[in-house]
């Protein structure tokens, strides 16, 4: 028995599944094995719960009004503002910028920040294993205004080959763009020594915690990070919310990203004002009852013992990458040291659509294609790989049928 | 076992994903198209040589991707070789029909038998895509793909 | 008895009041006259419980997977589109991009389709009563690219001046921005002549619908509008979820706004293309679950007759108009023939924010301030207002309500 | 009536608001600093003579705004004049919590006294910053608004 096994008890997945009532559902009349949470994770009951009692009690729109309702929901509002700088370890709440998703954030930064600092030649250093919300607006920087791209590889085990990272990092280097975990190898890169060495040559970092945040406790002070963006959804909340934490002293210099009510100071026909940080970056209604949600998404996840949940997934994907190990027809991509519970895998003469869909049909959902990762494909030579990604709730019995539905596709398809 | 994974892939269809009719470059085509799928990253090229007539005269594919999109491309190649320019639509919109689970208007007897291994496709909605993909790479080829 | 008037018994305000469980719940002791509709409107059950039961039995992330529930939610999702076209009355679906509200439905023009275009000297042309989410995104380009505004007034009554609309369009105009109802004076209006004239000069028209789209039926394909942004949260729907209306022919030609999954065809390290609308402006996972709740709030909506509900509407804002004609210390700001229900004022010796408070203490709510129209206010000679707008849940007891609510705030105040 | 509406607007408050103290351009100004509420709209300017020491010498004020806002710059100009830097710093901190509806730690009697008619505002959390806004204004003065 592993260390990590003996930690485990301290965690019970079986009542944590209770929370999510989904899990109880069937598919085709098979158990469901939900192991796409990397895609999204489901959603506790706590959390659909609040977001709708709030809706039924006190629900209006934020800021604006100086009526009850809207100074109930500005409450709430503002309070999952700290819950996400809680959560984060942000030394200020105003840190926090809520967004659409992850995506937005990661955006945001692009547009706000680096698209006004951005010179012909300039440089982003970003690795191989990034998501397309990681690479493509970076990519915008290069169509529109001249950047250029620095790709970091990594190891032939997934891992980031930090040398190489360091030697991309040049005098013309203005930001380092990297995720915090992948979502596809399931490797966890070390921030704390990237942003050391990066800020060693005044470079800034910026931490795609899209996976990260979901799997480690993330403290961005430690980190002395720049920026780091996460999303509501994979995070046990609702979809339509995500926030970036960056430093003050960026979002002083920050320019706006979109434009409308809540982020002006003051509009006149001839000029315009910007509202202080975060409200400067937030215009429009923001997604109220969402954040709501993701407050209680997170005291939900904080609620448990974090390195205990980390143990039972880790549990999970040792299990499984044990599992596969033993069919000699199955490739794992991605075993870096340490990584999160991710696996990804290739199985010989199946393609990853085809085995999801017999998957499917057993009760078990795993992810299958490019996983939004297209330059990591081209990196280990595969257009697609199926994915099984673990979350809290998931147990041994998941992978067992996972494991048997192997078997099953290889029956009708090789 | 799932009945419908099995007529899914059923012997007719993983014979024509594992050994393709008609694959390989065709030097000499009038007509060429690429089709992708971004979803899954799968992808066909069609290669034609159509005559005065439009029709198609020669025939190839190549590609990488599922069991459907090849098996679907092999029998497409098979389908549609020989075939006038009237008697290829006519079989497209049939095919869009099948995988869809909806009954074709008008089909040759022999073409509707032959497609009918593709029927347990309706039962996959989410991949029908996959079966897709040659016919409207080969669509593509014809209006935009002269060479 | 008036025409309208003699409608309303086709729509009963009392039994969709029970559809909103809030507008029971007291404040301060007081039932609750919610009046603020405008800012944000109240969700009725269905909307909320439906957007909880699809989380509990059909939630995954859309469009990426093989797997039952990613393919459930993706057709819902899906769906929801296809209801927005209806909605709008739009040629067909893939004219409908999801957005995270009306503000960003405006931006997405201003970053996609207008930033691209915009020319030194380049003129957009738009009304002094526009919300700033139809302001700022056009002042961006002012700034960042040297656009010109060119704003139109209105007339004493509030009624948009379309001579000095036509005027003001030249040959350097590249786009008339117009709001479809002014969330301050409630004026409609006329977009049909609107586009045809800007049409008949070669320049595109993007409407701001975030609050005509909840009192009008909208026909895009009649209006022939090449723009239309909506906003969930006003349509009885949820937060954090909006669409934009455009042209097929427009999207077409539009560059990506946010980057990230789904929104690409292909990436590799050296370049990018990107997918079909509407997915190319949809980056990132959208809001799935606030896409459902938009489709339930349209469908319950849709389910009323619209032209009873207007009647019923009209009927409270004659009421509520005729009860502060009487006193004869109430300004009305906005009087503009067939206005929408909405009723910005100015009561004498009171600051509407004093006001405000003490009618929220009566159970009233009304919104004070600038409304996010801060040019509108300055050309009416204000800094703020109080603004009562009505839904269809509101009934004559919120009017008398806050009749007596002004009567109480004189006697406090002046 | 609500008592917690009486108290918030008590005659004192209002008696402030309509007759405001110190009201006007103090043209002498050594300081001075625009407040500004960008959810109302509202405006304050507040005027200071600073002798050598920091102390207070003439203040006034100029502004548009609820009777909360206003009543509150009116009342701090009649505490903050003649004070000491250290004085009006212990003033302002003592404001700040009893809006808050916290117990001030050290502020003298009479000050007390005076700002006790603001106390009502803890009951309305929304209003507070139009309380605050003068305040805030001032520190601008002394700290950014040297003439
Ligand atoms: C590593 C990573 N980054 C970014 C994202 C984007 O997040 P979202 O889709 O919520 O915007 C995802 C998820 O899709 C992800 O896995
Ligand atoms: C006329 C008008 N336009 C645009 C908006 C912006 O919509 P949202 O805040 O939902 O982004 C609003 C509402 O605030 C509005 O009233």
């Amino acid at each position: 028995m592993s260390a990590a096994a003996k930690i485990i008890p301290a965690f019970d997945a079986q009542a944590a599944r209770r929370d999510f009532a989904i899990l109880a559902k069937p598919v085709y009349g098979k158990p469901l094995a939900y192991l796409d949470s990397g895609a999204s994770a489901q959603k506790p009951a706590i959390v659909l719960e609040t977001m709708k009692a709030f809706a039924e009690t006190e629900y209006a729109n934020v800021h604006r009004g100086v009526h009850y309702l809207s100074g109930a929901a500005t409450d709430r509002y503002e309070a999952a503002r700290r819950t996400v700088q809680k959560f984060l370890g942000a030394a200020a709440e105003d840190e926090i910028v809520f967004t659409k998703g992850g995506t937005e954030a990661i955006n945001l930064v692009a547009y706000s920040y680096l698209m006004p600092l951005i010179q012909l030649g300039d440089e982003i250093v970003l690795s191989v294993m990034e998501h397309h919300s990681n690479i493509v607006p970076w990519h915008f920087l290069r169509e529109r205004q001249g950047a250029v791209l620095r790709w970091v590889d990594v190891q032939e085990d997934g891992s980031l080959d930090i040398a190489a990272l360091d030697a991309a990092i040049t005098p013309k280097t203005k930001l380092v763009a990297i995720t915090h975990m992948s979502n596809v190898l399931g490797t966890l890169t070390p921030l704390a020594e990237i942003v050391k060495r990066a800020h060693a040559k005044g470079v800034p970092v910026l931490a795609d915690g899209a996976q990260g945040a979901v799997h480690e406790i993330v403290d961005v002070q430690a980190l002395d990070i720049d920026f780091y963006a996460i999303t509501g959804h994979k995070l046990y909340g609702p979809t339509g919310i995500g926030a970036l934490f960056a430093k003050r002293a960026h979002l002083k210099t920050m320019r706006p990203f979109n434009g409308g009510g809540e982020m002006i100071r003051e509009v006149t026909r001839e000029r315009i004002t910007y509202a202080d940080p975060p409200a400067r970056f937030e215009a429009g209604t923001p997604p109220i009852i969402e954040s709501v949600g993701l407050a209680v998404a997170l005291d939900y996840l904080s609620g448990f013992d974090r390195a205990a949940v980390k143990a039972h997934e880790h549990d999970l994907l040792s299990y499984a990458r044990e599992g596969v190990r033993q069919l000699n027809w199955v490739r794992v991509i991605g075993d870096a040291p340490g990584k999160g519970a991710i696996l990804s895998f290739e199985a010989e003469g199946m393609h990853a659509h085809d085995l999801a869909t017999i998957l499917d049909r057993e009760g078990v959902a795993v992810r299958a294609g490019h996983h939004c990762a297209q330059v990591l494909m081209e990196r280990f030579g595969v257009t697609s790989t199926s994915r099984a990604s673990f979350a809290l709730y998931n147990t041994r019995a998941d992978v067992d049928a996972m494991l048997s539905g192997l078997h099953k596709a290889r029956e009708i398809l090789v | 076992m799932d009945n419908s994974l099995r007529e899914l892939y059923q012997e007719v269809i993983l014979d024509h994903s594992r050994h393709p009719r008609h694959y390989g470059v065709l030097e000499a085509a009038t007509h060429k198209a690429e089709g992708y799928n971004p979803l899954c990253g799968d992808r066909v090229t069609v290669y034609l040589v159509l005559d005065g007539q439009g029709r198609v005269a020669d025939i190839r594919f190549e590609g990488k991707g599922c069991a459907i999109s090849q098996a679907s491309a092999s029998l497409m190649t098979d389908l549609l070789a020989g075939k006038t320019a009237a008697e290829a639509e006519q079989l497209m919109e049939g095919f869009l029909h099948i995988v869809k689970g909806e009954t074709p208007s008008a089909l040759p007897e022999d073409a509707r038998d032959h497609m009918d291994v593709m029927s347990g496709l309706s039962a996959f909605p989410m991949r029908v895509k996959c079966a897709t993909l040659a016919w409207h790479t080969y669509k593509n080829a014809v209006e935009e793909g002269a060479q």
